[in-house]
């Protein structure tokens, strides 16, 4: 399905103007976060990146958005942020077509966009902020269940919603990566969804034990899967016997990892991709950057980055957290 | 008779008591007393305030002004359980029962007897509850559910709720209207009881024969005031009615003979499984048909059928020549039907809504002009029926509710003699109305009747259908046991048919 | 109420068929374990179905419980990862106390306003919610900062058992015992049945209904409390949406929506079947974008069966009904 | 359901919480625009109505059916089913039209299945709505799946989004207005209004004067569910998007929107007028509170203590001008 978050050939207004990348920043610029859904913990940390990022180059910095995730209402802030006339909106679209509309209204006004954590369509939007390349994680994610399931057996998959874009590109990227003969004795029997609830994560836990009963591990990429799989693991008869990995906060997962039901797992810190999206927008507001591939520029004290292909900057690999460094992150 | 000289303290004294509701005075400057071993009864027209009384005795309503002595204590009843407290036991004109709870916990909410640890004893309270109803001389099942009791039921098991209270004083607002003759008289009797123990009775009747077999001393009231109290022995009906009504009241029954036309309604075979049984009648233009029965006979549920609102499960019903279909009230009445219901304020009327929303309700498209129905109109309509009627009420955009019981009933008489029917099926059309006003309905029917109108006519209140009737339709457990000429039928002939022995009379 | 319940059958029937349907396609759905993690699953919403149901028997409904759940775990679980000292016992108190003040709010609202509870739910579903939010500022609270004592409680067993469906057992007993043996708990009945007669039968039903949200509120305090000892991780959103679980099954376990009729025992089943759809679901693998509309079709069938079972047992009392003969 | 006790001056109350509706309105309105910068340009204005545009829709049939006593909660569901299925026949090359006929359609039998459960089998409508919520939420996940349909023609977005009457209001506006207006009448002053009052006081009083009681409701129910399917259309055009998870959670806002307009939620009361003043008053405090950068927390709480403030102020009105005798 190429409709959703997929960046079109040619898509978006081309660069206007010329970057320039020692043009001074601008000052007083006004940053807003809009992240799919406000209170969500894992944004909570993201905004504390962007904050820290705004407070060095003297901007102001505010968090806006809705307390459910829905494309919808994140329409009618970014609607509030255009006629508040800010400089830089930083959002995670809950929908990468149904914010577009919005989005390019706000340009219109002057201001730059800059998506992190999920993407629009290219044509909405100056840079997109990716965590990591989808083809790391799910590398990543492949390495660690082989590692723990010794190279063999039958794995499966839980997931957030059967809808959620990004969790689906790993998927699907995952078994790419499984076909390879490295990984000929491991099978994905199957894909399970959640749906990001902990009582239904739970029951999905549950069903693939019981309907699958030589599992030898399960992959959850994504923090509210995992650490309820974890949970239900470490209760259950099942405990050691199953292996468990996927993308996770270290704070989530610290006991889990301490009592041995999760060896290790892996996420990118989402402080740094706040922190990297903020300078990004800044960069942008200011004329050091246009958006176009190969440009570069220096984000803080997280070094400098270039604009890859489609106005995408990659923060980096995904970080692998195990019982001798979980302890080192608090977030 | 008891002994005037001998007379104790009064049980209760209300002094100089008045009640408004915004601009209507239904309650001004009434004195009453009660007497223990005496029963009083309280006798005044449809809106007159009887019932007024009776809630700020229940502690539904409080006086704004004058006092209530019980004992000679001044007393304030803030709410009815202080009422019940205070041994005061009500039984309400509109029987209140719930539905879902069974008789017994009906009878016996709050005051179930209870075993170890508090708990409710189930054995103790159903067979406190069948000694309760034995009294009245019913036998209904204590578990069954009080969903889907006919009126005459409820006010029964009103009434045992009232009796099973251990009170002193027993206020009683028309409880036998929608009783008939026997089971009217086995209260007359229990109430007698009451009495010879010690307790003092309010009694409430538009029957003036229940009144005089019954009070000791009767009190008229008129448009909210105190018109007169005096021993019963005292009084005629006559003198009773002039100071209620303030003139002379007509014949009770008016019948004028007509020469009955074409068949309008037949009815045959009528069959619903669990209610009746192989019903037929068929009434000709001009003539009154009563349907008579004991209470539950299930003659509601014999016009109720075919009026369309419920199903039944076999025969016909043709008006006019042409079969109705079943179940539709919309076609019933498209083909001249008209059904004035028991229960007023169940099915009758939406109490919630004004006066001349309900009386339009029956006719909203006729009343309508290009699909639009105004509020004016509506209030055109509506005052020209309620002045036909003479209902007393506080404007007709006053909801339904707040009407006295026995003018409610003549909303529902007016929203459906608007609708100009050509057969009307009346289901006690007089329950709860006054003297006056019954002899005014009956006028009505004849002249109805006269002008060609067919009517079916179900009546507990055997006077009123040997008084009214062309022929009468005898039912017994839901099959029809005797079809009697009304000039010719007795109390006895109807009574025998009713309890299912028709003794060769058909 | 005495009479036979055929209001429960229609669920207990719908469960068995649920149960039997499923283990005959997974005999695993039928292992200890799988059943330990049914019972688990379903002792949350069970106690919330027994307060909810206590509150809608009166005609009323509390559509703020999910709320109320997340507040209380996020307090619960916030005290312990704050003072870890704090004995168990006392931790739990305070959850179930956030839960009272919330039911006790609630009551005082409806009964001293007498204004419709669905709109008040409504409104302090909202107001709880967004208390939750702003109290809880964006943090979570995982399973390493609570104790392990904690967490136990939600994984513990007696006898092979688990804790919590012991616990949600024992509050339904306890709940079903007052409302049916206790005349308070029958004047629920009456209140719901009939306002205005239970106001002239003199039942002190403001008192009443207070009581039912104050027992609602709290059972739904007691529901965050397992909530956190069960899932470990808690964020303000704990218990989002639930209302309308709960709600669904009240009624799909036989309890009249307008108030009178039904028992927290038929809740409790109706809990039970709903959990037990989304596990069968699970273990089944219907294919996850069929799950949520099997799931809706399966609560219209359970209360289209019971509906019909509750109209078959009326019309056979009604033919058989001493009074008439039946036509032949 | 008659728990409003019968009360002298509850059309007169309702009239004046009206009023009182319409003043807080122009309240919000004049203060937001004194004191919150850009709220008072026209450009604001514009995404307040098309804000104001589905909520206002989908209450308009809700209102008319809690008037008569039973609830539709799945217009929420039946806007995601119909945008799903839009999507569907868009992509695999339907004219749009001819998709958009298909999904008006499609609402209104979705309507009919629940006028069908409801008046058909008489179950509750609360318990048969929270059950298709859920079965037409999931059926929009079946048709949709993950995928999210955009390439709709831009002269239809543009259309749905654009302006009328000069520019001044969003042309989707004007149609909810008239269809509102039209409403009003209908509810007001037409013999189906009358019945729909009727019906939702005493049910069986209504059978009884020969109101076809089943077959008004399985009606409005046909109608509400193709007003969703309308306000499907619409949220997809708008937001150039079919997805199967549009609209989730707007049957709580409908909801709200409905009973802060004075919407008795147990029938028989309430005004068209209330309602239309309820939505553009949760709208319009929504746009000017984010305007003032108030944080999503507080606006749930404001939202939540309005709809509690919207019960209990008509309330303290008529208390305040009657000292209370009586308590029936
Ligand atoms: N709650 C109320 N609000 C407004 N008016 C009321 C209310 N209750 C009673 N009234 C008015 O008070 C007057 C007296 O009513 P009441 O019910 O006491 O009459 P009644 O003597 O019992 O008549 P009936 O014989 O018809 O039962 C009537 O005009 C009635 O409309
Ligand atoms: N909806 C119902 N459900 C169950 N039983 C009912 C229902 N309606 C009436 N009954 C019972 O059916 C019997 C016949 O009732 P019906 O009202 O037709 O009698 P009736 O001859 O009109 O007497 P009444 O003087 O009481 O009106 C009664 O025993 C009544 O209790
Ligand atoms: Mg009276
Ligand atoms: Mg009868």
């Amino acid at each position: 399905d190429g409709d959703d978050g997929g960046p079109g050939p040619g898509a978006g207004p081309e660069p206007t103007a010329q970057a320039d990348p020692d043009a001074p920043l601008r000052p007083d610029l006004s940053v807003a976060f809009l992240p799919k859904q406000v209170n969500n913990p894992y944004f909570t940390v993201a905004r504390g990146g962007g904050e820290r990022a705004t407070a060095e180059f003297a901007g102001t910095f505010k968090e806006v958005g809705p307390s459910e995730a829905s494309a919808s209402s994140q329409v009618s802030y970014i609607n509030t942020l255009t006629q508040q006339g800010t400089d830089v909106i930083a959002i995670s679209a809950n929908d990468p077509g149904a914010v577009c509309g919005a989005l390019n209204s706000a340009r219109d006004a002057g201001a730059v966009v800059v998506t992190f954590d999920s993407d629009t369509r290219a044509e909405c939007r100056d840079l997109f902020i990716n965590q990591a390349t989808a083809e790391d994680v799910a590398r990543t994610q492949v390495e660690l269940i082989a590692g723990q399931i010794g190279g063999a057996g039958e794995i499966a998959i839980l997931s957030a919603t059967p809808n959620a874009t990004n969790q689906n590109t790993w998927i699907a990227l995952m078994e790419e990566e499984l076909a390879r003969p490295a990984y000929a004795d491991i099978e994905i029997v199957a894909v399970a969804y959640g749906n990001d609830e902990d009582e239904k994560s739970f029951q999905e836990t549950q069903g693939l034990l019981r309907s699958h009963p030589d599992l030898a591990g399960i992959v959850s990429p994504t923090t509210v899967g995992l650490a309820a799989a974890a949970r239900y693991l470490s209760g259950s008869e099942y405990a050691g016997r199953v292996a468990l990995t996927g993308l996770g906060t270290p704070n989530q997962l610290r006991q889990f990892v301490h009592d041995g039901t999760v060896e290790s797992f892996a996420l990118w810190n989402p402080a740094d991709l706040g922190y990297l999206a903020a300078h990004a927008g800044a960069a942008l507001a200011s004329g050091r950057l246009t958006g176009a591939e190969g440009e570069t520029f220096t984000a803080g004290d997280l070094g400098e980055f270039t604009v890859g292909p489609d106005g995408v900057i990659a923060l980096g690999p995904p970080t692998v957290f195990d019982a001798a460094t979980v302890d080192d992150y608090d977030f | 008779m008891p002994d005037p000289t001998a007379a104790p303290p009064p049980a209760l004294r209300l002094h100089r008591v008045a009640k408004s509701f915004g601009a209507v005075t239904a309650v001004s400057d009434v004195s009453l007393t009660l007497h223990p071993g005496r029963v009083h009864a309280l006798a005044g027209e449809n809106g007159a305030g009887k019932s007024t009384l009776v809630r700020m005795l229940a502690g539904v309503h409080r006086p704004d002004r004058g006092t209530l002595e019980l004992d000679g204590h001044p007393t304030v009843l803030r709410d009815p359980a202080a009422a019940r407290a205070a041994g005061i036991a009500v039984i309400h004109q509109e029987p209140t029962l719930f539905p879902d709870l069974s008789i017994a916990e009906n009878l016996y909410l709050s005051r179930q007897p209870t075993g170890r640890l508090g708990r409710i004893d189930r054995r103790a309270l159903r067979a406190a509850t069948t000694a309760q109803l034995a009294r009245l001389g019913v036998t209904l099942d204590p578990d069954r559910p009080a969903r889907g009791l006919s009126i005459a039921d409820q006010q029964l098991v009103e009434i045992a709720r009232a009796l099973s209270l251990d009170a002193r004083i027993f206020v009683m607002d028309e409880p036998t209207a929608a009783l008939s003759g026997t089971e009217a008289a086995r209260l007359a009797a229990v109430v007698r009881g009451l009495c010879d123990r010690g307790a003092a009775v309010l009694f409430i009747s538009h029957r003036f024969e229940e009144i005089f077999g019954l009070a000791h001393d009767i009190t008229v009231l008129r448009d909210g005031r105190h018109v007169s109290t005096d021993p019963a022995d005292r009084l005629t009906p006559d003198t009773v009615v002039r100071r209620m009504v303030g003139r002379d009241v007509g014949a009770l029954y008016p019948k004028t003979p007509t020469t009955p036309g074409d068949t309008v309604l037949e009815v045959t075979g009528l069959t619903r499984h669990g209610a009746f049984h192989d019903i037929s009648f068929s009434v000709r233009r001009g003539e009154i048909l009563a349907l008579a029965g004991l209470v539950g006979a299930g003659r509601s549920e014999v016009v109720r059928a075919v009026f369309g609102v419920d199903r039944y499960d076999a025969g016909t019903v043709t008006v006019a020549g042409r079969p109705l279909p079943a179940g539709s009230p919309a076609a019933a009445m498209a083909a001249g039907l008209a059904l004035v219901p028991e229960d007023r304020r169940q099915q009758g009327l939406v109490l919630q809504l004004s006066v001349e929303r309900n009386t339009a309700l029956t006719r909203l498209r006729r009343l309508a002009r290009h699909g639009l129905l105004t509020t004016r109109r509506e209030r055109a309509d509506a005052l020209h029926w309620t002045e036909r009627l003479r209902v007393r009420h506080g404007g007709t955009h006053t909801p339904a509710g707040t009407l006295s019981g026995g003018n409610q009933q003549k909303i529902v008489l007016a929203k459906w003699l608007a609708t100009e029917p050509a057969v009307l099926i009346l289901d006690e059309p007089t329950r709860g109305i006054d003297i006056g006003t019954k002899a005014e309905v009956h006028r009505m029917m004849s002249e109805l009747a006269a002008r060609g109108l067919a009517i079916v006519m179900v009546s507990s209140e055997l006077p009123e259908v040997l008084g009214m009737a062309d022929r009468i339709l005898v039912l017994h457990e839901g099959r029809a046991t005797a079809t009697l000429p009304g000039p010719g039928a007795t109390a006895e002939t109807v009574m025998a048919a009713a309890t299912g022995h028709p003794g060769g009379a058909a | 109420m005495t009479r036979a319940h055929p209001r429960e059958l229609g669920v207990l029937a719908a469960l068995l068929l649920l149960i039997a349907g499923t283990a005959a396609a997974n005999p695993r759905f039928l292992s200890a374990q799988s059943v330990r993690d049914l019972l688990l699953s379903a002792a949350i919403l069970t106690v919330l179905a027994a307060g909810q149901t206590v509150v809608v028997l009166t005609r009323n409904i509390d559509l703020s419980v999910g709320s109320v759940l997340g507040l209380a775990a996020f307090g619960t679980a916030d005290l312990l990862a704050t003072h870890p000292g704090t004995p168990l016992p006392l931790a739990a108190l305070a959850g179930i106390t956030i839960g009272a003040l919330c039911g006790a709010l609630n009551g005082a609202l409806i009964s001293y306003g007498g204004v419709p509870a669905l709109v008040i739910t409504l409104g302090t579903l909202y107001v709880l919610r967004g208390t939750a939010h702003s109290w809880a500022a964006g943090r979570q609270i995982n399973a390493a900062d609570l104790p392990r004592p904690f967490l136990d409680l939600g994984t513990a067993t007696v006898l092979g058992v688990p804790l919590l469906a012991l616990l949600a057992t024992a509050v339904v007993l306890a709940v079903a015992l007052w409302l049916h043996s206790y005349r308070s708990g029958r004047e629920l009945y009456a209140i719901g049945s009939e306002p205005a007669a239970a106001a002239r039968a003199g039942v002190p039903a403001g008192r009443r209904v207070r009581t039912a949200f104050l027992l609602s509120g709290s059972l739904a305090g007691l529901a965050g409390v397992l909530y956190a000892a069960r899932y470990g991780t808690v964020d303000a959103t704990a218990g989002q949406g639930m209302e309308l679980q709960v709600v669904a099954a009240v009624v799909v376990g036989g309890v009249a929506i307008f108030g009178g009729s039904g028992s927290v025992t038929g809740a409790a089943l109706g809990a039970l079947l709903l959990t037990c759809i989304g596990s069968s679901l699970a273990v089944l693998r219907v294919d996850p974008f069929w799950q949520q509309a099997v799931v809706g079709a399966l609560i219209l069938a359970a209360i289209g069966l019971d509906r019909l079972l509750t109209t078959r047992l009326a019309a056979r009392a009604a033919r058989t009904a001493p009074e008439v003969s039946r036509a032949g | 359901m008659p728990a409003e006790p019968p009360s002298g001056r509850g059309a007169a109350v309702l009239r004046r919480w009206d009023s009182a509706l319409i003043a807080t309105l122009l309240l919000v309105t004049l203060t937001a625009a004194l004191a919150v910068d850009g709220f008072a340009t026209g450009r604001n204005a514009q995404f307040l109505l098309l804000d104001a545009v589905a909520i206002g829709l989908v209450a308009l049939p809700v209102t008319l059916i809690v008037i008569t006593g039973e609830i539709d909660l799945s217009v929420a569901s039946t806007l995601g089913l119909c945008s799903a299925v839009m999507g569907q026949l868009w992509v695999s090359g339907w004219p749009l039209e001819l998709v958009v006929l298909t999904a008006v359609a499609l609402g209104a039998l979705l309507g009919a299945v629940n006028g069908l459960f409801v008046t058909g089998f008489g179950l509750p409508a609360l318990a048969v709505t929270i059950g298709t919520l859920a079965a037409y939420r999931g059926l929009a996940f079946v048709v949709l799946g993950d995928r999210a349909v955009a390439d709709f023609p831009r002269a239809w977005t543009d259309a749905v989004g654009g302006t009328a009457l000069a520019g001044a209001v969003p042309a989707a506006m004007l149609v909810t207005a008239v269809a509102a207006a039209g409403c009003a009448v209908l509810l007001h002053a037409t013999p189906l209004g009358r019945s729909l009052f009727a019906i939702g006081n005493n049910a069986e009083a209504a059978r009884f004067s020969g109101i076809a009681v089943a077959r008004t409701k399985f009606w409005l129910f046909v109608s509400c569910g193709a007003v969703s399917g309308l306000a499907g259309v619409f949220w997809t055009l708008r937001y150039a998007s079919a997805r199967a998870d549009n609209g989730q959670g707007l049957e709580l806002a409908v909801v709200a929107a409905v009973l802060l307009g004075g919407v008795s939620i147990f029938g028989g009361r309430g005004t068209l007028a209330g309602v239309c003043a309820g939505v553009l008053l949760l709208v319009t405090l929504r746009n000017a509170l984010q305007l003032a950068d108030v944080p999503a927390d507080t606006l749930d709480i404001v939202t939540g203590s309005l709809l509690i403030l919207s019960v209990l102020a008509p309330r303290a009105l008529t208390a305040l001008r009657r000292t209370p005798t009586t308590r029936t």
